[in-house]
């Protein structure tokens, strides 16, 4: 029997559906939505719309997890009085977002305006579809993942700069512009860091990565590597201390201010959905995705779905460390920031693969060759 | 005695169109003086006898005629001291201080505003608390206090 | 820090820095991360409409006292909130609505008093009130008085005038009332008469609100020997200054301008 | 490019407005724009006793009532050559000096959340609270006192009053030092703050600037040392001076004066303990001496020469120099009422510490010099 994952679910659920369906049905017609190819065609959907549920859900639920969090920090509660201990208060924030009317300003550009948050929010959730969540999530789909996930990650900036350009405001402006800056000076220093995770692993396929981590974290040998990659991971999420794009102290609110309504929503959720890739990100490079080492007692480590809990924990501990961040350190300045993105990650970066390198040369000396090479 | 001499002084410098110096507890008195020098009267304070730091400028309506009134503190004397003039009501004008004090900016700004005072040489004597093209100087006595459908109106005009 | 010179009382330095950044931003994370630690019990917000500072079981258990303070524990119970008004020993003096530097207490006829003299007592605007307590310091009898009561909230703005009936409410509620009595000079002005220009007319012993103003009989002239006495009995006010509340209606409502404020002496 | 910063604004604290104009990120010219909270209290001074000024006074400066208070109070004392007594002059201080650590706990929240930073604005609200419940079990009212009056002030401390304020004053001081952690032992605050908006002292001197913006320059000048009103110079404190001119030194200075502050209110409450005594003046003129309104004063002033007099008075505000002219002709209202604002004239030297700088320290710059618009705007 083939391992479960969450398509081959998708895939019984669409079939189970269909089969339903088709019983109602003339025989002909029910021969016709029996074919495989509808059932795969709607194994698709129910995959993604699990895919959707489950990425959502997590979003919402880490807003939650950051106001929690955030309140501690602050010596406040957070929200506390929607649901058990505030749970469903973004639920209710959120809808009262959809029943706002959506005001786009009167020389603002209807398409870019309306397009961008959409594409944001899309591109978003996109990335979900490629990232491995446990071994039954989606793995072996795609041989590139780490690098899919890296270049939709790395669209944000155009949409942001799109709705920055259309909603025809000064702050807006300003802020995507700082965005845009920002966002590219640490795609470089992210991706050299995710090459140093590449050098060690020898793999762009996150599976591979994950699995070549059943040893050792690559956290201990890339310190450096995850220093950079956080550093970087914040820029791109626009979190404090870079949220230059949307310092609402000079900017208002930055590229979003004259959103509101379901189209801020957007913006707000694709941010928490960045935020969560962001985590899930560095979990998957460095802190060995749903596995543990090999001198983990197996009983932690082998209950069902273990996989995901313990990917879901790592996940929301490293959410957490960007929550401590943002609740101690202020925002810095558009230079220092691309100053520190240039002058100071790319050089660590840079050292951190050349770590690895050495990582990986150790590990081909017979000395070392306790620890079995890697294959490629 | 401070006041004394700086009466003897100004008297020295200015002649007759330095008209008194009250005293006033607290500081160092009350110079009442002609506003023809009042800018000769400015520079001699700041530079010769250390009142550097002009600390408020303000009018009063007296009706009759308006008051401006400065106050000024030196540094090395640690005290303040008051100038006065008297403006006639129909053409209130003085010079302005901020080639003298720049801080002096805002104070004019305010006392043209409210008391309706003219600075001449002021680089920007707009209104500042008030609307621009506002009609009354509402620290004026003939300010229609007891009306105030006829303030909203005019406000609304503008 | 403990040695910091204001801690000590030692003569203080100039201005130094008492922090400098070690290993970048350490400091301020480990900070922050204690004052989560501290508040992951009990974080120092009130949960307001279920805790209340002014309940004292609770303030005394967040007070300075208890190391991670929320309020200062003991508070005295002097908040100026809403009035609670003594309708029964309200005197209609007049002084809440004179001192009364926002116009919002009118005096409103309340029944109880007789036809000739309703009673009036105050009624409070509260969309105006700015709750400055004037009008309380200024009670000679003490029946208007601020409570701790600060939820104000009504849906109507008619509702935010308290009527003297509904003050009343308040005062049997037995809400704490502010103990603060304000201190008065001790030498007061009193109300004084000018008695060649008085006409006796028993305008101010008939408005004053505490009785205190006696009409006495006075001789208008002595009469000259073989002359009748003048057979018009003059009268003229005395004034009781242990009584007076000092309220000002008989200047008010003398037509001749004969009483004034002079001194005791 | 010209923006708009205002008058809805985060970084405005308040409702006035900021034009910028920009190239690229760089300021090259500000224009303060004020008026936008004026609600006139000049005007309705002119037409309200002096003791009910005072309402307006607490109105003023929002975060620094007492301190305004103690302003007008004085200026108006003065004006009617009337004399409080001690115990009411040693409340005053005190009164001062806790709305001062009030003040500038409430500059510090806001100060540093400009910089970002949320944490401390809720760690300066929550210990502000203490300070202005110790306001409360005193005055009545948590921001709007009422407290002073002409020839005194309203009542008495309560009894055991002292020994609570102690312990909050304690309290604070250990709280300070989280303060600094969290600021100067952060990397990123000094990158941002040092050498920020630097305004030196001959410049600061030129416009006028007062307060801590002025002592961050290296000027030492305090009022509250260089010409003691009420009882300053009978309590021991320190002027606290730096001459870095920017805004960690304005910080550094606020962080200092706190601490003072606290030192100053220990030597108060010290005094308090040991001299009770009224706190109202006696021979107070009748009308002056009730808290309330005076009926018949015309009909007083029909009979009696009232003194006439000219009032001035300069307080060190937690924002700067303060003052107030009273002008008093013998009526039943000040004939005129003149205040100055220190918080006007610092955001009027924005023209020449904000150019040169970039957008983003606009809100740092501007939140150290603790823009209070009510009193600005008046």
């Amino acid at each position: 029997m083939a391992p479960m994952t969450l398509f081959s679910v998708a895939d019984a659920i669409a079939a189970a559906l269909l089969g339903l369906l088709g019983r109602l049905l003339p025989a002909g017609a029910a021969h016709a939505v029996t074919a495989p190819d509808v059932v795969l065609g709607l194994a698709t959907v129910v995959f993604a719309a699990i895919l959707l549920a489950a990425s959502m859900l997590n979003t919402i639920l880490l807003i939650w997890y950051e106001r929690k969090l955030l309140g501690r920090f602050m010596d406040r509660r957070g929200a506390m009085h929607v649901g058990f201990a505030g749970l469903l208060q973004n639920f209710a924030d959120g809808l009262k977002l959809f029943r706002k009317d959506t005001v786009r300003p009167r020389e603002a550009d209807s398409l870019g305006f309306w397009a961008s948050p959409t594409a944001y929010m899309i591109t978003s959730l996109l990335i979900f579809g490629v990232l491995p969540i446990s071994t039954g999530w989606n793995d072996g789909s795609l041989p590139l993942t780490l690098l899919l996930a890296l270049v939709i990650f790395s669209f944000a900036p155009l949409f942001i700069f799109l709705g920055a350009w259309a909603s025809n405001n000064k702050y807006s402006l300003i802020g995507g512009m700082r965005s845009a800056a920002q966002m590219i000076a640490y795609e470089v220093p992210i991706l050299l860091a995710v090459v140093a995770v590449v050098v060690l692993s020898g793999s762009f396929d996150l599976t591979t990565i994950v699995n070549e981590q059943r040893n050792y974290w690559f956290w201990a040998p890339l310190f450096l590597a995850l220093i950079v990659f956080v550093a970087g991971m914040l820029a791109e999420m626009e979190r404090i201390p870079f949220d230059l794009p949307e310092a609402e102290a000079e900017l208002v609110e930055g590229w979003n201010t004259e959103y509101g309504g379901m189209l801020f929503a957007f913006f707000m959720l694709a941010d928490y959905l960045r935020a969560l890739v962001g985590s899930i990100l560095v979990v998957l490079l460095f802190l060995g995705g749903w596995t543990w080492p090999s001198y983990v007692p197996s009983a932690l480590t082998s209950f069902p779905l273990a996989g995901i809990v313990w990917f879901m924990v790592k996940t929301y501990l490293v959410f957490g460390l960007f929550v401590w961040v943002r609740a101690a350190l202020p925002r810095v300045r558009t230079d220092q920031l691309l100053r520190l993105g240039w002058m100071r990650m790319v050089p660590l970066a840079l050292l951190s693969i050349v770590l690895a390198a050495v990582v990986v040369a150790a590990r081909c000396l017979p000395v070392l060759g306790c620890i079995p090479s890697i294959g490629g | 005695m401070r006041g004394v001499e700086l009466s003897a002084a100004l008297a020295a410098r200015f002649g007759d169109k330095f008209l008194g110096l009250d005293p006033f507890p607290g500081l160092v008195g009350r110079v009442r003086f002609d506003p023809s020098v009042a800018r000769a009267l400015f520079e001699y304070l700041r530079d010769e006898q250390g009142f550097v730091h002009l600390t408020m400028v303000g009018g009063i309506d007296w009706v009759d005629h308006r008051e401006v009134f400065y106050t000024l503190w030196s540094d090395r004397d640690r005290t303040y001291l008051q100038l006065s003039a008297d403006l006639p009501a129909d053409h209130p004008t003085i010079a302005s201080a901020v080639p003298v004090w720049p801080g002096a900016n805002a104070h004019e700004r305010e006392a043209w505003d409210l008391v309706g005072i003219r600075f001449e040489g002021h680089p920007d004597l707009r209104r500042i608390f008030m609307p621009e093209g506002y009609e009354f100087h509402p620290l004026l006595r003939s300010f229609p206090i007891h009306e105030p459908e006829e303030l909203e109106v005019k406000a609304r005009s503008d | 820090m403990a040695d910091s010179p204001a801690r000590t009382g030692s003569p203080p330095l100039e201005t130094t820095e008492t922090e400098r950044p070690s290993l970048w931003v350490v400091r301020p994370l480990a900070t922050a991360a204690k004052q989560f630690a501290k508040s992951l019990w009990r974080p120092s917000t009130i949960v307001y409409p279920f805790e209340r500072l002014e309940d004292p079981k609770f303030r005394s258990a967040v007070g300075v006292e208890s190391g991670r303070p929320i309020g200062v524990g003991e508070i005295w119970d002097n908040y100026r909130g809403v009035h609670a008004l003594n309708i029964q020993t309200c005197i209609s003096c007049n002084l809440c609505a004179f001192s009364c530097p926002d116009v919002c207490i009118e005096m409103v006829t309340v029944p109880g008093g007789d036809p000739k003299h309703p009673k009036k007592c105050p009624e409070i605007d509260y969309g105006k009130c700015s709750f400055c307590g004037f009008c309380s310091d200024a009670c000679p009898e003490g029946c208007l008085t601020m409570t701790t009561r600060y939820e104000l909230s009504v849906h109507k703005r008619a509702d935010m005038v308290y009527s003297p009936q509904k003050m009343y409410e308040v005062f049997q509620s037995k809400l704490p009332m502010n103990p603060i009595r304000v201190a008065r000079p001790e030498n007061e002005d009193a109300i004084r008469l000018d008695p060649p220009l008085c006409i006796g007319c028993f305008a101010c012993s008939r408005d004053c609100p505490t009785n205190c103003i006696t009409m006495v009989d006075i001789p208008k002239a002595t009469p000259k020997p073989g002359e009748k006495p003048a057979k018009r009995i003059w009268k003229e006010p005395v004034i009781n200054d242990s009584d007076c509340v000092r309220c000002g209606t008989c200047i008010s409502v003398c037509p001749k301008d004969c009483l004034f404020w002079g001194s005791r002496e | 490019m010209w923006i708009n910063m205002g008058p809805q604004h985060p970084m405005t604290h308040g409702l006035w407005n900021l034009r910028v104009r920009v190239e690229g990120e760089v300021i090259r010219d500000v224009e303060p724009e004020m008026g936008f909270l004026h609600r006139g209290i000049e005007k309705i001074s002119e037409n309200r006793h002096y003791n009910e000024v005072i309402t307006l006074m607490d109105r003023c400066c929002y975060v620094a009532g007492m301190s305004w208070e103690q302003l007008f109070i004085q200026a108006s004392e003065q004006a009617l050559k009337v004399t409080p007594p001690a115990r009411a002059e040693y409340l005053r201080v005190l009164s001062a000096e806790l709305q001062r650590i009030a003040s500038h706990l409430m500059w510090y929240a806001a100060f540093v959340q400009d910089l970002g930073l949320m944490t401390p604005f809720l760690y300066g609200m929550r210990d502000r609270d203490l300070v202005l419940d110790l306001f409360q079990s005193y005055t009545g009212a948590r921001m709007t006192y009422e407290y002073m009056r002409v020839g005194g002030v309203r009542n008495d401390a309560p009894h055991g009053f002292t020994d609570q304020c102690r312990k909050v004053l304690d309290w604070l001081l250990a709280r300070f030092v989280e303060y600094d952690q969290l600021c100067l032992g952060s990397t990123i605050f000094r990158k941002r703050c040092d050498d920020l908006g630097v305004l030196k002292a001959p410049e600061a001197v030129a416009y006028g600037v007062t307060g801590p913006m002025l002592r961050s320059a290296g000027v030492r000048r305090d009022l509250r040392k260089d010409r003691p009103y009420s009882v300053y110079d009978q309590v021991e404190f320190d002027v606290p001076v730096t001459d870095t001119a920017d805004v960690t030194g304005r910080y550094l200075v606020r962080m200092e004066e706190m601490r003072q502050s606290v030192r100053i209110c220990r030597q108060c409450l010290d005094w308090l303990d040991r001299n009770p005594g009224p706190v109202l003046a006696d021979h107070l003129p009748r009308w002056l001496g009730a808290p309330y309104a005076p009926v018949g004063r015309e009909a007083y002033l029909l009979k009696r020469n009232y003194p006439t007099g000219l009032g001035f008075s300069m307080v060190e505000e937690p924002h700067g120099e303060a003052g107030a002219y009273v002008v008093n002709d013998g009526g039943e209202h000040p004939y005129r009422v003149k205040f100055r604002s220190p918080v006007l004239i610092n955001i009027w030297a924005a023209k020449r510490y904000l150019p040169g700088y970039r957008i983003a320290d606009i809100p740092p710059i501007m939140g150290s010099v603790d823009v209070c618009v009510g009193e600005c705007d008046r």
